[in-house]
C-alpha cells in the first residue's frame, strides 16, 4: 500500500506558491476544503487562479481568500451571495470566468482522465461560445472546451484512509470526486481517517491513484447557507 | 391573472407520472408543492441529489445535504447522492425529463435570456446553460411582462442568451403558451384574462387559434 | 419514486426485436448479464449488433449467442477464448470491429452523458484510427471516436431497487455502469432485489434514473474463465 | 542468456517505491514476484481493481474479483474496485507510473506491434492501445529474437502497430535496451552475452557507447 499520508495541513501545502492555478471542491459552503483554505489565508499567497463552482461568502470558504485580495482570477459558475466579490469584480481587481456549471465539472473531469477537450452543448449560441470552436454533430451544435490546468487541487472527503482513497458524504461529494487527480497534486483532507483497510473496496468513491497527500482535517465548521426547516 | 402560486399550480399539471424533474430558483421550486399526489416523479438537483424530499424538520437540518439553491433538505426513499460529473450526464445525457426554469426574456423561437443583465452584478449561469442546451422538455415559469409593463415574450431576446431555440412552453401570470416554429402559440388564457389582453402584453408572434380556453387550476 | 421493476426477464425483454443493436456488460464472464443472455437464446432474435468487451466462451456468456448465429456483428476489444467466434469471423459470417478497451468504455459513457464524441489518443498512428479524424492538442495527437448508438442496455448488478438503483461487486462492475443509460433502454438485472431504501443514497454505485427495467435474476452461474490459486 | 524468469526479475529492478503499476499478460505477470519487498506498490489491472494481491488460496477464490487475464485473484489492504471508464481514466489521465507489456516486434523509434498478426485469427487489442498511448512508462518484456531467430527489435515494425513511439524501455533474454531519438541505446548485457551477440540479433539502430556493463540480477 503506497501512503500519501501526511500529518498536517501544513506538510499537505509545501510547494503551495504565488501566481498558481488551483481547483477547490465544494458547493456553495457544502462539501470545501476548510483546512486547506485556512492555511493558504495563513501563507497568504497571492496572484491565485481559483477553479471552484462558487466564491464562498464574505466571511467563510473563499471569501477568507478573497477578503486577503489573494486571488486574481475566478473560473466558476455561480458567484452570489458575496459583497466584496461584487467589489473587487466590479472595480477590475478580479477577473472573473464564468462557465456552465456541467462543463466546469467535465473540464475537471477531463483532466483526470487524460481528455485534452471536450464537446458539450452547454452555452451554444451564448457568449460563452463566443471565439470557441464549435461544431455540429447529428444535427445539433457543441462547443469545444479544454480540459483545466491546475497545480494543485484541494478536495474534502467525510471519511479516508492512508493509501488515499476516499469516501464522501450526501451533496458534499459535488465537485470534489471530478477534482481528484485533476491537478497536478492532489490534496484530500478528510473528516475521518480511518485505518486502512477499514472502507469496503467496493465503496470508494475515489481510489487512492487519484490523491497524493491526505490528511486528517481539524474542526470543520460546515456552515449552511440557507437554513430551510419545516415544523414539526 | 395568476400570481406565482397560480402559476407554480398550473405548472404543476405539466408534470408526468414517472417523470425526473429538475426545478429551477423562484417559482419553479414551488411546483413540487403542487405536483399530484397519485403519480410518482423525482426530484433531481443539480449538485447531486436524486429523490430530494421536503425541508428538514427545525433541529434536523444537515450542512452535507443541500440543494442547488444551497438550501438544507431531506431525501425520500430511493434516494441517492453523486458527484456534479454524473450530475450533469443526467442532465445533459437527457434523462431529466421535464426541466422547469425561470426566465427574464423568451423569444418567438425558444431562445432563453435569464442570467445576465449588462451593467449589473453578474452571479453567473450556474446549471442553467447545461440544462437548457439538453433538456428536450424545458417550460419557463415567469411574469408576462417585466415591472416597467414590458413584454418578456420578445421577437428577440434583448439580454445575453442562455440557450438557443430551446423553450417549448411558458407559463405566465396570463397565459400558457406553447414556442412554435411559428411563434408563440396561446394555449390557455388565465382566469379573468382576456385575449386582448395577452396580445398587449405579448411582443413576439402570437398564434390565436379559434377559442382560447381559460385554464383549469 | 419511480418504480423499475418488472417481474420477470420476459417483461424485462419486451420490444426487443430482430437487426438491434445492444451493449452487453460485462469483462470476460465476469458481471455478465446471464438471464438477458438467455432470454435472447430463447427469443432467437437475429442479425443482432453486440457491444460487449468480450465475446463469451462458446457454452457461455454470448457464445450462447453466437451458436445461434443470432450476432451479425460483434464491438469489442479482445474476442479470443471461442472458437465459434473464430469459425464465424474468418468465414465472414460474422463481422467483427475491434476497438481499444477504454475507448470502448468512453463510447459508452458519453452516450450515457449525452457527448456526441470524444477525443482519445488510443489507437493513433494505429489501423484503429484509419479513416477517422485525428486532432493535435499540446503536441500530442488524438483520434475522435463517437458516442455509441444502442437500442438496450443489458447490464448485471450485485444489489438494486424499485427505484432501479444499483450496486455492483468486485470487478463484476466493470463495464456495467458506464452502460447504464447509454441505451434507449437499459434493462438491468440483480443477484439481489433489495427493498426501497435499504441502500445507503450515499453508496449507490449507478442512480435509478439511468435504468428503465430493473427484475430480480434466477440461478446465476457465475462461470470462472482462469481459476488461479495458491496453496495453503 | 535469461529465461522468462530473469527478464521478469530484470523488469522488477525498475519498479520503484511507490509506483503504480499496469502488468500485462505474460512475461510482465511475473514481474510482480520479484519486487523488492522493501518497496511499496500497487498493481492495478484494466477491468477495474487497484492494490490486487496474490491468487486466493484453494477454495477461497470468488468469479466476482478477476484480473484483466481473467485469472482469480485477492485484494490487499486499501484496495478499491472501478468501473471500465475510471479504470481507463487511470491509465489515460497518467495516474499509472509503469506500464509493462510483451510485444512481437518495437522498432528503434518506439513503435510498437502487439496485437495483431494478419492472416492469423486476431483476438483484440484489450487495454494495450489505451495503455501504449497514454503511459509515460513504457517497458516492454519479450525474447530480442522470435522462434525463427529473427529481430524483433526492428528500424520499423512490420505487423500493425499498436502503439506509436511510445516504447522507453526494452528488457529481452538478451539485453536492457533504451529507446532514444537515435535508435536503440545498449544499456546492459545479459550474463554471458556480449555485445557481438546483441548487434548481430537487432536489426534496428543499435547505439553502443563504452563499456556495456552486465546486467546484476
Amino acid at each position: 500500500m503506497i501512503s500519501k499520508k501526511v500529518n498536517n495541513v501544513q506538510d499537505a501545502l509545501k510547494g503551495v506558491n504565488n501566481d498558481m492555478t488551483f481547483m477547490l471542491g465544494g458547493f456553495g459552503l457544502c462539501g470545501i476544503p476548510e483546512n486547506a483554505i485556512a492555511e493558504l489565508v495563513k501563507k497568504n499567497v497571492k496572484g491565485l487562479t481559483c477553479i471552484s463552482n462558487n466564491a464562498g461568502v464574505d466571511d467563510f470558504g473563499l471569501g477568507l481568500l478573497l477578503h486577503g485580495k489573494q486571488i486574481k482570477k475566478m473560473v466558476s459558475s455561480y458567484v452570489g451571495e458575496n459583497d466584496e466579490f461584487e467589489r473587487q469584480m466590479l472595480s477590475g481587481e478580479l477577473d472573473v470566468e464564468l462557465i456552465p456549471q456541467g462543463t466546469l465539472a467535465e473540464r475537471c473531469r477531463a483532466a483526470q482522465a487524460g481528455f485534452p477537450a471536450i464537446y458539450t452543448p452547454a452555452g451554444y449560441g451564448t457568449e460563452v461560445a463566443e471565439g470557441k470552436e464549435t461544431r455540429e454533430f447529428d444535427g445539433k451544435m457543441y462547443v469545444l472546451e479544454h480540459a483545466f490546468k491546475a497545480d494543485f487541487a484541494f478536495v474534502k472527503a467525510w471519511k479516508g484512509d492512508a493509501a488515499g482513497n476516499l469516501v464522501f458524504k450526501g451533496t458534499a461529494r459535488n465537485f470534489n470526486p471530478v477534482m481528484c487527480g485533476a491537478a497536478k497534486i492532489t490534496v484530500a483532507e478528510v473528516e475521518e481517517l480511518v485505518p486502512v483497510g477499514e472502507l469496503d473496496p467496493n465503496q470508494i468513491h475515489i481510489p487512492g491513484i487519484f490523491v497524493q497527500r491526505i490528511f486528517q482535517g481539524q474542526a470543520y465548521e460546515k456552515r449552511i447557507e440557507q437554513r430551510t426547516v419545516r415544523q414539526k | 391573472m395568476l400570481d406565482k402560486i397560480g402559476i407554480a399550480k398550473r405548472i404543476a399539471q405539466e408534470v408526468q407520472d414517472g417523470y425526473y424533474v429538475n426545478l429551477g430558483i423562484g417559482i419553479p421550486t414551488l411546483v413540487a408543492n403542487y405536483v399530484r399526489e397519485d403519480i410518482e416523479v423525482e426530484f433531481q438537483s443539480e449538485n447531486g441529489v436524486l429523490g430530494m424530499g421536503p425541508f428538514p424538520f427545525d433541529g434536523e437540518e444537515d450542512a452535507d445535504i443541500i440543494n442547488a439553491g444551497k438550501q438544507t433538505i431531506t431525501t425520500l426513499p430511493g434516494a441517492s447522492f453523486f458527484d456534479s460529473a454524473t450530475s450533469f450526464s443526467m442532465i445533459r445525457g437527457q434523462h431529466v425529463d421535464l426541466t422547469i426554469l425561470g426566465a427574464m426574456e423568451v423569444s418567438e423561437n425558444g431562445d432563453i435570456a435569464n442570467w445576465k443583465i449588462p451593467g449589473k452584478m453578474v452571479k453567473g449561469m450556474g446549471g442553467a446553460m447545461d440544462l437548457v442546451a439538453s433538456a428536450e422538455n424545458i417550460i419557463v415559469a415567469m411574469m408576462h411582462t417585466n415591472r416597467a409593463g414590458a413584454s418578456k415574450l420578445l421577437k428577440r431576446c434583448s439580454l445575453p442568451l442562455t440557450g438557443v431555440g430551446c423553450v417549448k412552453k411558458v407559463v405566465t401570470n396570463l397565459a400558457v403558451l406553447e414556442v412554435t416554429a411559428k411563434g408563440f402559440k396561446l394555449l390557455e388564457r388565465a382566469p379573468g384574462v382576456s385575449v386582448e389582453d395577452i396580445k398587449k402584453a405579448t411582443e413576439g408572434e402570437l398564434i390565436i387559434d379559434g377559442d382560447i380556453p381559460e385554464m383549469n387550476i
